[in-house]
């Protein structure tokens, strides 16, 4: 039996006095790839960092959660004032990869080719975006917990990455992510917290 | 008591104003520290209390009673 | 030992705890402090050198004695919140610390006029004086930073970091202080260091020293359980409690 | 366990020092700051040389210390807002580790800067020449400290929307012993005797802070982040 | 034109001492940092009182100074991170106006706070009390012109990575004569003599700054976003 | 005859020595609707906010633009401190509205009903968009000027902001936005920066 990367049995999640979620049950296994959805303040962003160990707020029940994640939220986690490579290159330290080709071809990857040396600030909102998703192509980790990643990114860079998740589904890894509109993604396990509001 | 008069305990050679003003200041002090927890709790208790008192009068009146108040 | 630790952790069993024992303190203090003020204001002789305004050391001593003291409880209660997540180790350290910081303001402050008839001066950078400064620092800075926080789980943690860094600080502190200007430069004002204190004014101040203890513990149990009446109101124990 | 500890250590250090250096105004700045500052005192004063010389272990001392905690306020700031922190948090790295090659980084920027040309500036108080090199030695070891002190405030503060007063609330009472050993080996040192013991004290507080803040960094960066 | 200038700036104005005031410790807050930061000077410079009265003249300054400094050199950077000076451009009403209002509020919780205590600190280090209406008045007079220094200086860095210390350099420079008449005109006043030209020159110093300052932050402010 | 509300006439816009975009032309009238297409980096935003003076961007060519706009960016301009409501009281207040009951109002219609008086740092992303367009409701201007505003905005609220600007333009103003997804309004003019690419 291959083991859950993830997996929350009813689960409840409270900010301060007041409750968010109730009974969230879900597993991920690899190969899943999972979509978020739920209104404005229902919880993804909430449910997300708990899972990923970054916030402890109240949770009631049981989660295991695999320790190999890559999480990307709403901040980019760049460094305004250095390029896209120095960023890139203490990001991927964090994992294994750390030589100059692979930064340069995952930012090739993501469509930013010719923009290695350019500091962040000087790139349009977007760009930004792709500069921070570019540690798709560098991560070696299983989970893949990605908060609105489409956020800015035009039409052809949704697909990109799209394509790049499957990949990383087909390779026996898994993602859960969200995103307010619909994927062109098959095989997409769907889960609405507005069902589990409290 | 050492002093002979209560004019004596007032004055102590001279140093009666710095005496009982840090006494005072001390017992104000005290008074604050002890009191204002203690008003806070006895107001908290009553509201719960009172609280209490609503739910119990409502449910004894009934449901549709309690709808109109 | 553990279950007694873990039975004051449960807040129902603590309100309990907390409401017998300020009715046995309440009366305790107020009639050691009546006997101590009497005692120290009317009784006992006047010092030899000082005169009558040495009466203010049964207030001033007591003080500063306590709010030391107060401030290692505090770290205590820091240490239990963070390791063993005793939840009521977080009330006691934002009950601890407001306590504390009025001690340290009464020695201060009865320190000071103590020092404009003895001295001449209201304020003089003493080691003593500045250190005990440097404690109401420290007090004030754990209050200011529970007070910031939102998020009350967030507050208790940080307030218990701070006052085990501070925990660490304290003994380092008072040392320094102590040497402080005191090897080359004649240190212009010293305490009357004797502690051959005559037994006429050894016992007020002692009887004083164990009324500020009461005060200390009972102002402190006062406020955890106000706290507790706002942080549980919903809740169905405190509710058969109170009713 | 971690082969790549080494390596994410270097990166870590690297971008720091990146950082800091596209911004010289960030390096140059306290220092200018300082430069100021000292500057004032013989005009605050009047310029008595002699004065002057008594006074200039406390003076400098006093201000290093001032300007080392408005500099370390803002230590995380930057890492919290833009969620770098978040990532340090997740990284399999132990966050104290990196969060004490920032701190590093800090001291390195400042604190050593700042040995570096106080003689410069102790020149201008008039303080005797025999001085000068237990100034350096004691403003180097102090500033650590100082950085030390400043970071664990600044990690507790660094989610909070008015840090930045409470931060010298927090921090500038656990200062005091740096601040009372430093002045006090300089002074010694000017007036001829032997600072060895104070800057011993200076050192083992240094010793105890590289152990103990560590530990107390992460903690307050995690109580942070889950505010 | 504008009927509404007079609400924009009463709002602008609540908006930015809400922003400051939000809780009770706000206004503590930095008078406790005022007492900890004189508190330092005795430790480092000794405790002896003669000594300190001579000193606190230019110590009281140095701390006004650095206060205000540090906080005003950051005075629009959360408006320019956040979106608000885009908007405050865009606004209909005049820039300048709208940024004098945050100038004036830095002033109102720094420098006015501070001359309103100053009597105390005053008072700990031992300063004649016939120079502490002149302390008081001095510090009311010469923060504003701090205020202003720094704010010019603020607007003009918000938007650069490069090139700060530049301005720097300028802007330091600026805040020196106010430190040379205001440490000049208490000084004056302790040993008994008359400040008032010293202070005349604090005023027409901050009556040329509330001029000329708001043209040169509108125009700063401009520049940086177009940058 | 009706004004332009805004008039590009082949214009040139650079960044530094970078030429974005060549001989854009195009003209808001009162009543239009135009969402601006083009890939991330194209000049969207630049050119945003060129149009609404805020950047002097190389530019040549003739631009008229009215005075009276609304500009909403990439960057929220909102403080975070404070709450919904101390924040809306200041943009209205550049404006004319300045009473509280106009500012609830629009809260409620951006579906804040209730959180009034909440810090913004205490709402989710896609609410604390919503508080910046809140000010769609408080506006007096007549040509807005939205950069991406459907950004971590949910689907029910992308179509309450898609109402509000169609009632605009229906009552004679204008609106000019970039999205990189389709909407669904009807009317809409498509200015596609792909094609002005330099
Ligand atoms: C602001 C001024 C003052 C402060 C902050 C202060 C603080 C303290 C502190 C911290 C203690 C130590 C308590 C302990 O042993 O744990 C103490 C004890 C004492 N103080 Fe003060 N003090 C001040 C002024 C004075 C003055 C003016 C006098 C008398 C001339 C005085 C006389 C004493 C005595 C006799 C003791 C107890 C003896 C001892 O334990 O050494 N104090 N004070
Ligand atoms: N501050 C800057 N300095 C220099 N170049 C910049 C700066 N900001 C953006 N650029 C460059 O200008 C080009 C256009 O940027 P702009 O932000 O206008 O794109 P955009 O169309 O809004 O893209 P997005 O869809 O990603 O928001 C990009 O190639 C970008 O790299
Ligand atoms: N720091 C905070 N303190 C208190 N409450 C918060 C905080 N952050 C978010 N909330 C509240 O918690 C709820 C869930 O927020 P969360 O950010 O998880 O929503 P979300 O599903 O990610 O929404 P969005 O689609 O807008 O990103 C919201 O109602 C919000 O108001
Ligand atoms: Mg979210
Ligand atoms: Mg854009």
């Amino acid at each position: 039996m291959v083991d859950d990367l993830l997996r929350l049995e009813s689960v409840d999640l409270d900010r301060g006095a007041r409750r968010l979620l109730t009974g969230v049950s879900f597993q991920v296994r690899p190969g899943d790839c999972w979509q978020m959805l739920g209104s404005n303040g229902s919880g993804k962003t909430s449910l997300m960092r708990t899972i990923a160990g970054l916030t402890r707020l109240g949770l009631q029940g049981q989660r295991i959660c695999t320790d190999n994640l890559l999480y990307q939220g709403h901040l980019p986690g760049l460094k305004t004032g250095l390029s896209c490579r120095e960023n890139l290159r203490w990001h991927a330290s964090g994992g294994v990869v750390s030589n100059v080709e692979k930064i340069d071809a995952a930012l090739a990857h993501v469509g930013l080719q010719g923009y290695e040396d350019r500091v962040i600030c000087q790139l349009s909102a977007g760009q930004q975006r792709r500069v921070g998703l570019a540690r798709l192509w560098l991560s070696q980790a299983q989970l893949w917990l990605l908060d609105e990643p489409f956020t800015a990114i035009d039409v052809r860079g949704t697909a990109l990455l799209e394509a790049q998740m499957q990949r990383h589904c087909a390779a026996g890894g898994a993602v859960v992510f969200t995103s307010h509109q619909p994927t062109g993604m098959s095989e997409i396990k769907i889960l609405d917290l507005n069902q589990y509001a409290a | 008591m050492y002093f002979e008069t209560w004019s004596a305990v007032w004055h102590m050679e001279g140093h009666g104003p710095y005496v009982w003003g840090a006494y005072s200041l001390t017992a104000l002090v005290i008074v604050l520290l002890v009191l204002s927890p203690w008003v806070r709790a006895r107001e908290l208790t009553q509201d719960i209390r009172n609280e209490q008192r609503r739910a119990a009068a409502a449910s004894a009146l009934g449901a549709d009673h309690a709808s109109e108040t | 030992m553990w279950s007694i630790v873990h039975k004051m952790g449960s807040p129902p069993w603590f309100f309990r705890f907390a409401n017998g024992a300020i009715a046995w303190l309440l009366p305790i203090v107020l009639i050691t402090l009546v006997v101590g003020c009497v005692w120290g204001l009317l009784i006992a002789p006047p010092d030899y050198r000082q005169g009558n305004s040495y009466r203010i050391i049964f207030i001033h001593v007591p003080a500063a004695v306590v709010a030391l003291a107060g401030y290692y409880v505090m770290a205590t209660a820091g240490l239990m919140s963070l390791v063993w997540k005793i939840k009521m180790a977080d009330t006691a350290m934002r009950a601890l610390a407001p306590v504390g910081a009025a001690l340290t303001f009464v020695a201060l402050v009865t320190g000071s006029i103590w020092g404009k008839p003895t001295w001449g001066a209201w304020w003089v950078w003493d080691a003593r004086i500045t250190s005990m400064l440097i404690l109401l620092f420290l007090y004030l800075g754990v209050m200011a930073l529970s007070e910031a926080f939102d998020n009350k789980v967030a507050a208790a943690k940080a307030c218990a970091v701070l006052s085990l860094v501070g925990t660490v600080n304290i003994p380092i502190i008072y040392k320094s202080v102590d040497w402080w200007y005191s090897l080359h430069q004649p240190a212009s004002i010293k305490f009357t260091g004797e502690s051959a204190i005559d037994a006429s004014m050894l016992y007020p101040l002692l009887l004083m020293i164990v009324a500020f203890y009461g005060l200390f513990a009972l102002s402190v149990l006062l406020r955890m359980r106000t706290e507790l009446l706002v942080t549980h109101r919903q809740s169905a124990w405190l509710r058969s409690e109170l009713s | 366990m971690l082969p790549e500890l080494g390596t994410f250590l270097r990166f870590q250090l690297q971008r720091h020092l990146q950082l800091a250096l596209r911004r010289p105004s960030d390096v140059v700045g306290p220092l200018l700051f300082f430069l100021m500052v000292i500057t004032l005192f013989p005009i605050g004063l009047g310029p008595d040389p002699k004065v002057l010389a008594v006074l200039s272990p406390g003076i400098l001392w006093v201000v290093a210390l001032l300007s080392s905690l408005v500099v370390s306020g803002r230590l995380f700031q930057a890492d919290f807002e833009d969620g770098t922190l978040e990532q340090m948090v997740l990284s399999p790295h132990p966050l104290a580790l990196s969060a004490m090659v920032e701190v590093f980084c800090h001291w390195l920027l400042s604190g050593v800067l700042l040995a570096l040309v106080s003689p410069v500036f102790a020149a201008l108080l008039n303080m005797p020449s025999r001085a000068i090199p237990v100034l350096m030695v004691s403003l180097l070891i102090g500033t650590l400290c100082l950085s030390l002190i400043g970071a664990v405030g600044a990690a507790l503060t660094v989610a909070l929307r008015r840090g930045g007063v409470l931060l010298s609330l927090l921090s500038i009472p656990l200062t005091v012993p740096v601040l009372i050993f430093g002045a006090a080996a300089v002074r010694e040192a000017a007036l001829g005797y032997d600072p060895s013991s104070w800057l011993a004290l200076l050192g083992a507080l240094a010793a105890g802070g590289c152990v103990l803040a560590p530990l107390a960094i992460a903690a307050g960066l995690r109580i942070s982040l889950e505010a």
